[in-house]
This record gives C-alpha cells, structure tokens and sequence, in this order.
C-alpha cells in the first residue's frame, strides 16, 4: 500500500523537475538566484518525500538514518567552508553524487530486462565511477594532498588506453548477460579511468576538469533516469549535463584553450604547468606610501582582482579602498577577468561578499579599452591573467587566453608577496616593465597600509 | 513509461538545459556551477528506491552508502550555493 | 503513451517554447509570426489522419476540407517566411 | 501493413518537432534566419512523409488530391503576395490552420474515450473555431472588405456573454456525453464568439488581435496532439503558443496597451478610435528642393520610416537616398519603431527588402536620445509612432505608448500624402508645431524627387 497513486507521483516528480528549472532561470540575475536556489531546494524536498510515499520501502529506518547522517556531514562543512576552498568543496560534492549514481546502476542492474534499460545502467555504472574517482583526484589536488603539477608517467598513455578497452570490452559483456561479477569489474575499470584521466591535468586545468566531470555526473544520473524510468531524474541530470558542458566549453575558451588540449595535453608532452623558481632580475618595489600618492593623484583607477585577493580575504579591505578613492573623487572601477581566481565568476562573489556595487565590476571585453585612459593599474593578487605572455609568448601554457590588457595603463601596480609566478606556473614579464611597480606583502596587509596612507593624505 | 516517451523528454530536457544555462549572467557562473552540483544530488531518489528494496546485507549497506553520498551531494550543494548566492543580494548596486 | 508523459512533453515544451522564442531578435519579429504561423499547419498531419480513417462520405468531406486548410497553412506559411528571410540574407551589413 | 514501426514512427515524428524548435532557434539571427526555417520546412516534409508510411490509410488517392489543392492555392499566393499585404495573409493562414485543427477535433472526437482526451478535444474544437472565425473577420478587416472601425452595437456585451455560457454549456455536455450533434452546436457557438471577439477591435489593434488568434491556433493544435496522442503536434503546438504569446505581450507593451484593454476596450467604452476627418488648420509645406536642402547642409539626419512608406514601396529610394546623403558626408541612421508599420519588426523587413545596412536602423530606446543632435527628422509614412499625443493627451487612444521623440529635432520633415491621421485615427500636433515642414505627396514621389535634388545640388 503507497500512499500516492503512479499518476499523482508522476505529477510531484514534474513539479520537482520544473523547480529545478527554475532554480537555474532564477541564476539569470543575482537578484532572483537566491530565490531560485531555494526554490530548487524545495523542489528537491518535494521528490524526496514523494519518494516515500509512493514507493513500498522496506528498510526505511535504515535509510532515514542514512539520510540523517549524509545531511549531519554535510552541511555543518557547507555552512562553514572558506570561499577560496569552494572549488575543492564543489569537487567533492559532485564526486560522491557520482559515485551514489554510480552504485545505484550497480545494484538496479539486476533488475534491468531490456537490453537498452541495461545500456544506460552501464553506462551510470561507469560515467559516475569515473566522476567519482576523478573528482576525488581533483579534490586532493586543490586540498594539496598531492602534487598540483600534472602526474605522467612513461606507460602512462598505454595503461589509459588499456583501461578504456577493458572497461568497453566489460560493457559489452555486462549489456550482453547482465553478470553482476563483470559489474563490478567494470567499475573497477570506471574508477581507474578516473584518476587516469585526471592525473596528467596540470593544476591551473583542474576548475575546467571539476566542470567536465559535473557534466559527467549530471549525464550519469540522467542515464539512471531511464533504468528506473524516472523522469525527475531524466530531467534533472540533462540539465546538469547541459550546465557542466556549457561552463567548461565558456571556461576553456576564456583561457583559449580546448577541451581535449587540456585532458589530453599532458600525453602529448605539451605540459601546461611552467616552472616556478623565482626569479632574481630586478624589479622596482615601493612603499604602501609611495603607492598611497600614486592613487591619490590618479583620476582614474581600474582595480584587477586576482587569486590572490581571494587568498588574503581582502574584499572588505578593497572595498574600503574603493570608497575612500571615490569619496576623493577618483574613478574606480573593478576589472573582471573571467577566469582570475580559481573558478568562473570567483571575483564577483569575493567582491559581492564585500558589497562592491555591480556597476564599478566590469568584464573584460567593457574595460580592455579603457586601460589606455587609466592612471593607475592596481593588480591585487592577480598574475596570469594579465600576463602578456598570453600575446606574445606562442610557447606559453596560457598563449591565446584573452587577458586584461593593464599594461596599457600610466602606471601598474602589483600587490603579491613574491616574485612567484601564478597558477600557470609561469614567469610574467610585466613585473619588470619599467612602469610597474611592486608592493610585496599579503594583499590584505598591504591593502589595509595603502588604505590608511590614502586616509592620512 | 515507454522508450520513445523518455526519448522525447531527453530530447526537449537537453534542449531547456542549453536554452536556460546559457542565460546565466558571467557573474554567476561560481553559483551556477554549485547550484547545478547540488541539482544531481537527487540521485537521492534512486538511492532511496534501491535502498528499500534490498533484500540481502551486501546490497543494504550498498544502497545506504548510496543514499549518504547523495544526501552529502544534495544537502551540502543547496547549503553552499545558498551561502554563495546570500552574498549577492545584499549589494548596494542592486538599482541595476 | 499515456498522459503523464504528454503531460511531462507539454512542459518541457513551453519552457522550450518560450526560452526560444524570447531569443529571437525584434528585428525578426515579422518572420516569427509567420514562422510559427506555418509551423502549426503541421496539423496536416492529424487532418491525414482522420481523412485516412474516414469511412463516410460526410466524414471524408469535412476532413478532406481540414487536409486542404492544413496545407494551405502550412505551405502558404513557409514559403513566405522564406520569402521574408531572403531579404534579409543579402544585406550588405551581415558583417555584424 | 505499414512500413514504419510505431517506434521509428515516434523517432521521425521527434525529428520533425526537433527540426521546429531549431526553426524558431534559427531566428536569433538574421544570419541564420533563413536556413532555421528550410530546417523547419524539412521537418514538416519528414512529418508529412511518416504519417503515410506508418498509419493504414484508407481514401489516400484524394488526401493526396486535397493536398496538391491546398499546395496549388497557397504557394502561388504566398509567392506573390505583397509585403503590405502580410499581414492580412497571416491572418488567413492562422485560420484556415484553427479551422483545421477544430474540424481534426471534430471528427476525432468519437474515438476519444477517456474523459481528459475528451476535454482536449472539445478545447481544440473551441479554440480552434475561434480562430478560425476571428482570424477571417481581421482578414476582411485588413484587407478593407469591411470597415477597419471597430463594430459595437448595444447588445453586444450580452450577447458575447450568452455565447460564452452557451459554448461552456455546451462543452460540459459534449465531454460528458461525446454527442455529435452537441459538437457541432459547440462549433457554431466557438465560430460566433470568435466574430464578437473581433468585432469590437480598431484596425490599429487587429495587429495584436492576429498575433492573439496564432497564440489560439498553436494551443488548439497542442490540444489535438493530446486527443490523438501525437507528441509532435503536442510540442508544435506549444511552441506556436509560446510565441504568439510573447509576441502578443511585446506589441501590446510597445504600444503602451494591455490585451485585455484591446480586447474589451470597445465594450468599456474606451474606443480605439479617434476620429479620421482632416483639419484644416494651417501647416507649412514646401518643395523637394527645399527639403534636399535641408537635409544637404544638415550633419545628422535621422529618418523615420513607418507604414506610408511600406504603401508607397519607396524602401528601394529611401535607400538610394542615404547612401546619397551618406557620400556627401551626412551621418544618417533610421529610427525604427517597434510598432512601426502593420507588423513587429514590419520596418526591419522593408528595409531589408532594400540591403539598408543592419548598423544604420538603431531600436527606440538606442535612438531617442540622438533626436536632440539631428539637424533633421525626416519622418517617411509615420505618424503614431511619432505623435506626441502618446504622452500629452491622456484620453488619446494611443496614450502611453513610447513614441519616437522627432520632436526634440532642430527640423521635422513629414512625406506624406494629405492631412489624413495615421491608423490609430487621430491628430498629429506636430504636424502644425513651427518647426515642422510637410512634403505632400506619395512618399515613393516624393523620396525619389528629393533624391534627385540631392543629387543636383
Ligand atoms: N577562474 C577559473 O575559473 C579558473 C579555472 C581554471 C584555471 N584558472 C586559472 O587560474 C589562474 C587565475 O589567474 P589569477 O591571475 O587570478 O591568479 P594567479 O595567476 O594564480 O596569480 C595569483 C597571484 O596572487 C599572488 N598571491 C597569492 N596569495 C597572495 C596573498 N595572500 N596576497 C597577495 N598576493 C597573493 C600570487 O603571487 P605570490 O605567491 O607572489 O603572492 C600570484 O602571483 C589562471 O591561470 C587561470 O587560467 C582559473
Ligand atoms: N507594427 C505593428 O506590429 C503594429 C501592430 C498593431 C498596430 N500597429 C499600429 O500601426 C500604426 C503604425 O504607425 P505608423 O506611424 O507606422 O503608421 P500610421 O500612424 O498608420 O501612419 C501612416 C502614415 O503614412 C501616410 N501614408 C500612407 N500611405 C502613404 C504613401 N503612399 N505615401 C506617403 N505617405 C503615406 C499616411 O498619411 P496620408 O494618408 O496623409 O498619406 C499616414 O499618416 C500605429 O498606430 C501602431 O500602433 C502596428
């Protein structure tokens, strides 16, 4: 005896499913995403219970429990993760929704008669094991648990191409008979995969990877969809599908690079990752003072925010400085490279965290031309993505990526503690331009000497 | 429901997924890409159907472990994007 | 197939429908209301197939009427949408 | 024996609507416009293909015949017809596909046996005679086989009502009972109220009303769809509805009014139009030389085209004369209304028609705020679209629309043929402000003499 008819089930699953929609329309405007997000979260609530009501469950208390445990240790780490760790945190989550879409296939696979249904379960079975290994690489390599530099080896290509055959040779036979033992074989083979796949990316790669594999992810549970003829979860993994496939292809064009360049890249020998020795050359480096009157007198300032902000936790602090400049009277405005920082439209939430005003963040294309009119430069944190490397160097990891052009300003002025490269792991030329200047220090220390400076004119 | 009819619904899905997804404003691509994770933790569903019908110990604790994953999956992405989107309304600029 | 899925295709359509069409440029307005004005002369279709399932004279009349009014939509209104694009193919301005 | 499976059926029948939804898709750019809608024709050709491959068919010799007749009528008129006649030919095909639809509902609707199938069927018939009534009486009022005034007689208000209860009436029975006869007294009932629905409306709203009557179609198509459980018919027809929709909200919001006001404006009261004698107040006018003139010494010309000049086919001459004014120097842009014309986006389609160049036509709100710099506004065949009325005159039938701000030029030149006002029926002040200048005359004549002046100066 289930509480809802098969019709009225149907019905909350279409509701849950257009909640969804919704939830990623409302993502069409800051001002509607939050109440999307939880329209989303309703529409989630929605099929969970529905779940319970319509189908005979044995088991129950167990699973409530399962619940109450997967929610105990999620949430408190949702609630408090650091926002530079998100990409790790979103790494992680998608890797678990992989491997629970992945078991699913795993253990309905029994169930499954017709051979398409066993198609699909196949492939859940091995797209979500190889999510969930891969977004477990990932995850070690932003939590530094392992090496960000990208992981090759000899018979690397070998041993991949091995592992793909093995693991289709094992479809095959697993949609031919339905072998519960070659299943198992086959996720086997699925998790390999994954961390072959994302060993060789080179850490500035990894945010493009976690997309992919959301993508994967999403497609997985679409596919388990149609082993349990469930039209929620048809709709709901397609149009994650589509999210993660349209954030990697915009992702990998904003650092002009391909999709399969950057899985495949590595085999190839063109390694995306540079070196990072320091260099001695001499550069000129200055006082939070000196760069105090430098703004002070600029009439216009374009702020490039960086990773490095994000590191320091220094949007309150630049926020600060954003106001004390205009209260002065000088133009600020914020330029906004697509991929600076560690995940797409990282700096406009570090900077909607501070409550800077949309209308000073400017992207790329809106501000590139106005570097030319701009008195000051001030790179905070920030180091690929003004590289002119991406230019003029063909070599380069990050040749054809689009950057800010900031070394059309009067004067640039770089806020990081080093002579470090960036992510790409490559040496930025800029920094011994003669109208750079540097500040070296931690982009909140300095920010917050700077601010005082300016206060102090 | 038969194959043709799951055809079809994949099929318009793919295309409201590409229609919806590439009107997301640049700025909240962070979101986007947290709130989509989030939306595959649903998986919980199928995690719960399997989970309640498990006859034997291996297939149970399977299934459980499924069942936390998900959970882990759909609860921690709808926390974190709704701390993320948190941020974006309270900004002074929202005239725009 | 039964009606939960017609029901499921019905929605996804509309957000189909209207993600689509709120794409379309106002300078091509012109074009999509005849555009769509062919695209439901599709009813062709069911206009065939109440003609072809028709057994009395009287029956066959009417559908044969409604086989003829579908065409003539549908026909009528891709051909002049045709023609309307056309014009806008050769401008010399296509290079934005 | 029919040679598609039921399934390969279903996939062709995806196909077909698929190849619909990239026809609306393909409309996103006037670059891929034209290929989106041979997609879209191809789609039609598969569906029309599978449906006698894969139903058994009786009478097909004379389906076959009614076909080539609808083809042999329609093409040669579709060909020929011309622009200004566009929208009376809409109009006619969105009838003549309601009345298809409704007698598809019609014949259908013994067959239907579950209750909601019936409810889709008598939705369809409703709808469809609705817009097959209404869509005709628009025809005639276009295409000035009947007055272009709206039609209100004293009872009419009641009688709509009656119509309405009688046709829900007669609904009820109809679904309850799948009586013949009860439908074809719910069909005559769906065609009177598509007449008084009509009736009522002024010429300058038919526009809308047509725009209306497609949303009508494309629903009882969808419903039909239901009723013979034919998922193409069922997305086809959403998507006609999803469009006429957006079509309808966007004109009625581009001329300041809402489609319940155009609808039941007349039965308010509130008529839609003024009154269409000529004043005889006085105006300037002048010659074509003065006006080559005007516009040879001018620095900014922007032109105004509007219904008169789709009348007078004078899109090929105005062309001529841009690129006339252009060579000597003159910056010249047209400002083109949403509303401009007979149709949304009727201006854009002229002028296309004569290669005008996209960059030149510039949207209301881009190219209000330049009237103040033009030396002239040479305003083509318009005249609501640029009637200050829409903001000064509160009980003006066209107030609240955004207008064109011609009047904020340094010099206002109108072509036009007479005193006679625009389609709205009412006067334009700024035809006797002082700095307004009247050309009379077709303005095709008067566009190709004031070329030649041009010319000669
Ligand atoms: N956003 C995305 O979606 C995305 C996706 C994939 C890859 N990426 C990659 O990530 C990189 C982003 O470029 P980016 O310019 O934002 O960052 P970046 O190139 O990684 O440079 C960050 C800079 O900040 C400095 N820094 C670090 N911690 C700091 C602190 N506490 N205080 C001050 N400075 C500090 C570092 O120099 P010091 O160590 O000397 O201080 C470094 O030069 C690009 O290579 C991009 O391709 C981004
Ligand atoms: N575009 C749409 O989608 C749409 C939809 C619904 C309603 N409408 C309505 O249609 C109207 C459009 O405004 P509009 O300014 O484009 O047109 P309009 O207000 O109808 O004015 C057209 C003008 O052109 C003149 N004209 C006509 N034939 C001419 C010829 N051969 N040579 C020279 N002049 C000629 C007429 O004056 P003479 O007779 O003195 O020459 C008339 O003043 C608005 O009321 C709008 O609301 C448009």
């Amino acid at each position: 005896m289930t509480l809802l008819s098969p019709t009225w089930t149907a019905i909350l699953y279409l509701v849950a499913a257009v909640c969804f929609i919704l939830a990623l329309k409302g993502l069409s405007s800051p001002k509607t995403a939050r109440r999307g997000n939880l329209i989303g979260a309703a529409g989630a609530l929605i099929a969970v219970v529905t779940v319970f009501l319509s189908s005979r469950l044995e088991n129950v208390p167990w699973i409530l429990m399962a619940i109450a445990v997967g929610s105990a240790v999620a949430a408190p780490v949702a609630r408090r993760v650091q926002m530079t760790q998100m990409p790790q945190l979103v790494a992680l989550f998608n890797g678990v929704g992989g491997g629970a879409a992945a078991l699913v296939a795993l253990l309905e696979l029994g169930h499954a008669d017709e051979p398409w249904v066993r198609v699909a379960a196949v492939f859940t079975l091995l797209v979500g094991a190889v999510s969930f290994a891969g977004s477990l690489v990932t995850f070690a390599k932003l939590q530094e648990l392992m090496t960000t530099r990208p992981v090759v080896f000899p018979g690397l290509p070998v041993i991949m191409g091995a592992a793909l055959l093995a693991a289709i040779a094992a479809s095959v036979v697993v949609v031919a008979t339905g072998s519960a033992g070659v299943a198992v074989v086959l996720l086997v083979l699925g998790l390999a995969t994954g961390v072959l796949l994302v060993l060789p990316v080179g850490g500035a790669d990894v945010p493009i990877v976690i997309s992919l594999l959301n993508a994967f992810t999403g497609l997985a549970v679409a596919a388990s969809g149609l082993v349990l003829g469930n039209v929620l979860l048809l709709v709901a993994g397609t149009l994650v599908g589509a999210s993660g496939t349209i954030l990697t292809r915009a992702m990998a064009s904003a650092m002009g690079r391909s999709v399969a360049g950057i899985l495949f890249g590595a085999f190839r020998g063109g390694s995306t990752a540079g070196s990072t020795a320091a260099s001695d050359r001499p550069v000129r480096s200055s006082s939070p003072e000196d760069v105090a009157v430098l703004l002070r007198y600029a009439q216009k300032v374009l702020i490039v925010p960086g990773y490095g902000l994000a590191v320091a936790q220094g949007q309150h602090t630049i926020a600060e400085l954003q106001a004390a400049l205009e209260e002065r009277g000088i133009e600020v405005a914020f330029a906004i490279h697509p991929v600076a920082g560690r995940m797409p439209g990282h700096m406009n939430v570090l900077l909607a965290e501070a409550n800077v005003a949309y209308e000073s963040l400017k992207e790329m294309s809106e501000v590139n031309p106005e570097f030319k009119t701009a008195d000051v430069a001030l790179v905070v944190g920030a180091n690929d993505v003004v590289n002119p490397a991406a230019k003029s160097t063909p070599g380069s990891p990050i040749y054809g990526m689009p950057i800010l052009e900031v070394e059309e300003a009067r004067q640039v002025v770089f806020l990081k503690r080093s002579m470090r490269p960036g992510f790409a792991g490559i040496e930025n030329e800029l920094l011994y331009e003669p109208q750079t200047t540097l500040l070296f220090g931690d982009a909140k220390d300095s920010l917050a000497k700077v601010l005082s400076a300016v206060k102090a004119l | 429901m038969d194959g043709v009819a799951l055809l079809t619904i994949t099929v318009l899905a793919i295309f409201v997924g590409f229609e919806v997804v590439s009107k997301v404003s640049s700025t909240l691509h962070t979101p986007l890409m947290s709130g989509a994770n989030a939306i595959h933790g649903i998986i919980l569903v199928g995690a719960v159907i399997v989970a309640g019908q498990a006859t034997d110990a291996g297939t149970l604790v399977l299934a459980l472990l499924a069942v936390v994953l998900a959970t882990a999956n759909l609860v921690g992405g709808f926390v974190v994007t709704d701390r993320m989107l948190e941020m974006f309304r309270g900004r002074k600029g929202a005239r725009r």
